[in-house]
């Protein structure tokens, strides 16, 4: 069964694009991707995840959302705090970058979230063409379905570690925050909010809830259908890019490189584990582990280049990018979820 | 054709300072300037891709007064937190006196 | 009723999604959609509408064409020309800008076209659940259905009110055509049907009349499923240009805001009595009311640039995109349908 | 029934899309397609034909394979050796040129290869429509089916053409492959190997091999519905190109034009033959046909500005583009489907 | 390295004239130029997306005399009606010849 | 403002060449680059879409020995083979230090 899981999950042409991006690198392809279309790219996924999950959120009572929520909350306030001191203390890196590089791991990643998604649609797949006959409820206990709220937990999850990290970083500074040139919390949080990312996934899961079922359905068929096609599209240029980073790792250092995969699964069995206690799914409890184990890199980065421009791209960005989202959706994806069942006792 | 010497200030910087920088400097009393997209490499690293953020380059015609103004809050608000570089050519613009 | 049709027209993502591009300017959100995503999802609405509308009036007999084709041309010429005296003599707008803007409300928006096919195909599927034993006659009673060759009207109003607005201009200017550096009249024309918009409409509109229900059927699963959602996101981009201009509102004056807003109502009314006397169904006079309420953001605009460069931008922009299309998608739809419905005594 | 092909060919929207490219330019109208727009549709195209012809591939018993891939490679190389002879001895090329041109004939369109996968599928249902009772063998002796591994003979004949001509041209100048600042050969192949349509064609092949029926359910809503019609959207940005090409029609020579007309017809009967003899049905044989008839216009452009910069881009991509690929789509198609049924005498 | 001394003109227009003023530039003996897409504002306003209109960045090296001819023919064709600027800056060239 | 006299040298080439004198001129020295794409026509036809292959502009501030190294390697390397200009203007650049 855990086999299944992996096959699920290296099977698919998502993750075969990304691998075949890196390649790519290797190879020196002239491939590229034009700015444009990654930025195309980028809001799709977003408005798509943001709209479905909107409507889900529409037909599910709050007495079902508000726990998730909060654990979702805690897990980005948390996660932020103690990876930092682990980056100062035992990394030895400097407070800028510490705390750069802590507010994209408690931040996190839209692409990792939707390929999240297809593992588990495509686990409920592979699950039914085994058996036929599987209700509902034993679908459930082997982790083919989840709450279709989740994309309400990554918006949930996406700034408050921000916040966080640059507080954090600005205290530890011992700076007023009206140091020369310095942009104020206040303008931060605004820009944070305003932030492509949170834009869209905040708007569109409004709209989503607005407009319910029936807007929904106006627009499924280009929200929905092809998703995972663009899933596709998206991680091959996202290979490209690890490829390209893959050359900065020998200067980013073991402890970043050792960081990278283990918080990862730290934070995706306290995910998992917070997800339990707050009443979701195996599935749903799986996804929250993901999202806690995920690290940013839209909002986080765009984030750290205006509030802590002293931090260096090389690291923050080779860690997220070419260390944690690979390991994330190729070993993490079915390796959160064995360590789901193994909870769960199923 | 007559001409007018003005000076011809380009500032290669971060797009996230975008707004910010075209707030500066019409605060400082430019009319107008020109924008483009643009990729790089520095001593920050590289700005090759909307993953690590690109490049915008702002050119401007001004009086070789204005453009101290320029540099000068430049200097002062950007370049010891962000990666930016500015520099002048001399250029001899037709319809100068539009700039002035 | 009335009622339902506004809830349906204010419930709609794409809406929505126009609404959320204005909120994301008023947040300073670094939000931005390439221009190339712009044009080409400019291109894609122009050739989904003209083919779908080609294929359409390839199943229509002549006759049942003629009188709203010649309603429309009617429409585009006198439009223009009492715009034109209004702006000039009430407005006090100088002779170019007075025609520039009279072109605009004159010519169409093909996007505020979409949004009236999506809000009618919605009443449908609004009146089905209500009443599931509906009969087409019902339906069309009540403003469900419309003709088909809808598409053929937006591409007939598009480019006369443009060159009798141009027209008008050099004749009040006293100029000959031949005045120095000045675009004759003849190229004018030339460039406007070889414009992006007039050229995609009229080429594809033909294109879809010569492959008939093959050839549409070939490419539907592009340009019919995702339409809605494409229409979505043009509409996010078209609320983030209209936030900018927002801005303008105070330049432009009291007199173009009350214009922007009147102006489209009596078109309204008047392209739905026209329809009415042409033959057309309850739905279809309202489209046609929409046509003529709604002023052009492609071909105008570029049309005015070259040939009345000395028309300012701001007036002409700011009225047809920050004032007379939000009014015509959020308020208006319903209005005129409401006022179509009292027309026809339904 | 060659009037049924020639109207299926003919009243295909892409063959009307790339005809109305051309009219476009004729007219100067500003219709553009922005650069990164080309790129990802060519991006789209390639993914989608390698991977659908992977998982065809993934379901086809190796010996059904072997014989077709040997036919395409050997009308790889020997194609470009006698293009090479002719347009030196009797078009009076010079080196360069003459290799350039024949690398081109040599390599394959994969949008060619695109239009004439839509013509046979059409064809099927237009022979369906003729006859809905008609078996899968009266279809396949009509023309109706093809092989699903088509993609993998495109991958196939993709670059050695290139590779021999640009040898030949080296050899030909008896150069050391190690002159001052050329390219050494081994160069040459790696960067055409992870040249971007190889390594999409080559690497979604594989993907859609690995992956089989699973895999490419998941992505077919993206990457097989929409297909026709984004080709329909790539011929109209290639009519525009072609369009501006055409006014370098008389400085390219009639014997170019000669040239693009004649030896695509001569190589698709070449190809028809080896496909039969490969054991290829009628369709799979024309398909064949068409490949080896094709020029290419990613590949070999791209190999030759590196490779051979000193041949003129007014003589290769006129001759690809402006002559040949226009009489493929629009006569090659028909006319290779008439004589592949004579050839099998159906 | 030899280079030659010429000049660097740069006009920035609306990119709805770029035919046309390709055109004039050719017909006055240019041989080359070199294009780019650009954002600006200006006294006309802001010309920042498609909407509004974009602008072109038109750069030409020439020989002082053609660049003389094209600024000409520029202000007396499209000063008045159009909003659009030009300027020269000094350059030395290699293959400079090529340009005369 | 306190600013160093530099060479601002400009680069033309087919896209298909990046690559290649990008690594070129860090292996002669220079610690940064701007890029732009461009559009273009010249002796080699027209370089007006990717059909035909695109433009690039690179930008590199530079000292005037840095500049003459790279022109140097240009015209020996690429010159007799490919199409490809270049060449030099005069800048006043803020923090010049930087690029010495
Ligand atoms: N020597 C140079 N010449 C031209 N542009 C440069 C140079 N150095 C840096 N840049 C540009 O300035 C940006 C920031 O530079 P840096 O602060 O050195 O990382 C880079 O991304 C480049 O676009
Ligand atoms: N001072 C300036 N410096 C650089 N570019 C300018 C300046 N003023 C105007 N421009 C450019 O020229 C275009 C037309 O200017 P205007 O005619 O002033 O609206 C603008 O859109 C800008 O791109
Ligand atoms: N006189 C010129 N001024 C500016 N750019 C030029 C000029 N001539 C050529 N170019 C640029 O250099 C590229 C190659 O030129 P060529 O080798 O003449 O084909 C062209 O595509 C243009 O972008
Ligand atoms: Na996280
Ligand atoms: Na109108
Ligand atoms: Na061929």
């Amino acid at each position: 069964m855990e086999i299944q899981a992996l096959v699920v999950s290296l099977l698919s042409p998502m993750v075969l694009a990304f691998v075949l991006g890196i390649v790519a690198t290797a190879m020196k392809s002239d491939l590229k991707f034009p700015e444009e279309l990654y930025t195309a790219l980028t809001i799709y996924l977003l408005i798509a995840i943001g709209l479905k999950g909107g409507y889900k959120l529409s037909i599910t009572p709050f007495s079902e959302f508000i726990y998730p929520a909060l654990a979702a909350l805690v897990l980005g306030v948390v996660i932020p705090i103690w990876a930092y001191q682990i980056l100062l203390r035992m990394g030895k890196f400097d407070i800028a970058n510490s705390a750069a590089i802590a507010a994209h791991y408690g931040s996190v990643s839209a692409v990792t979230f939707g390929e999240a998604i297809a593992f588990h649609d495509n686990l409920k797949v592979a699950l039914l063409e085994q058996n036929p006959q599987m209700t509902e409820e034993a679908l459930k206990l082997a982790g083919g379905v989840y709450e279709g709220f989740m994309p309400g937990l990554l918006t949930i999850m996406e700034f408050p570690a921000i916040i966080v990290a640059i507080l954090t970083a600005r205290i530890a500074a011992g700076k007023s925050s009206k140091s020369n040139g310095e942009t104020s919390l206040g303008k931060v949080m605004q820009e944070l909010l305003a932030g492509k990312s949170s834009l869209l996934l905040i708007g569109f899961l409004i709209i989503g809830m607005i407009c319910g079922k029936r807007g929904w359905e106006q627009v499924a068929p280009f929200f929905e259908a092809p998703f995972r096609g663009i899933l596709a599209l998206f991680l091959l240029e996202a290979g490209l890019v690890t490829g390209r980073r893959l050359g900065d790792l020998k200067k980013v250092g073991g402890f970043l490189i050792g960081f990278g995969i283990v918080m990862p699964i730290l934070h995706a069995m306290l995910g998992v584990y917070l997800g339990k206690l707050a009443g979701l799914s195996l599935g749903g409890a799986t996804i929250l582990g993901v999202l806690s184990a995920s690290a940013s890199y839209i909002a986080a980065p765009a984030a750290c280049r205006v509030a802590l421009p002293q931090a260096s791209p090389t690291y923050y960005l080779t860690a997220s990018l070419a260390i944690t989202f690979p390991f994330n959706i190729i070993v993490g994806l079915p390796l959160y979820h064995y360590f789901a069942k193994l909870l769960y006792g199923t | 054709m007559k001409t007018v010497s003005l000076k011809l200030l380009t500032i290669i910087a971060d797009e996230a300072l975008q707004r910010r920088l075209i707030e500066d400097i019409k605060k400082l009393g430019a009319k107008g300037y020109t924008l483009e997209k643009a990729y790089g490499e520095g001593d920050s690293g590289g700005r090759i891709s909307q993953w690590e953020g690109e490049n915008i380059r702002l050119e401007m015609l001004a009086s070789a007064e204005l453009a101290e103004k320029i540099l000068d809050k430049i200097s002062r608000d950007y370049f010891d937190r962000y990666s930016i570089i500015a520099y002048l050519c001399d250029a001899q613009v037709l319809r100068g006196e539009k700039f002035l």
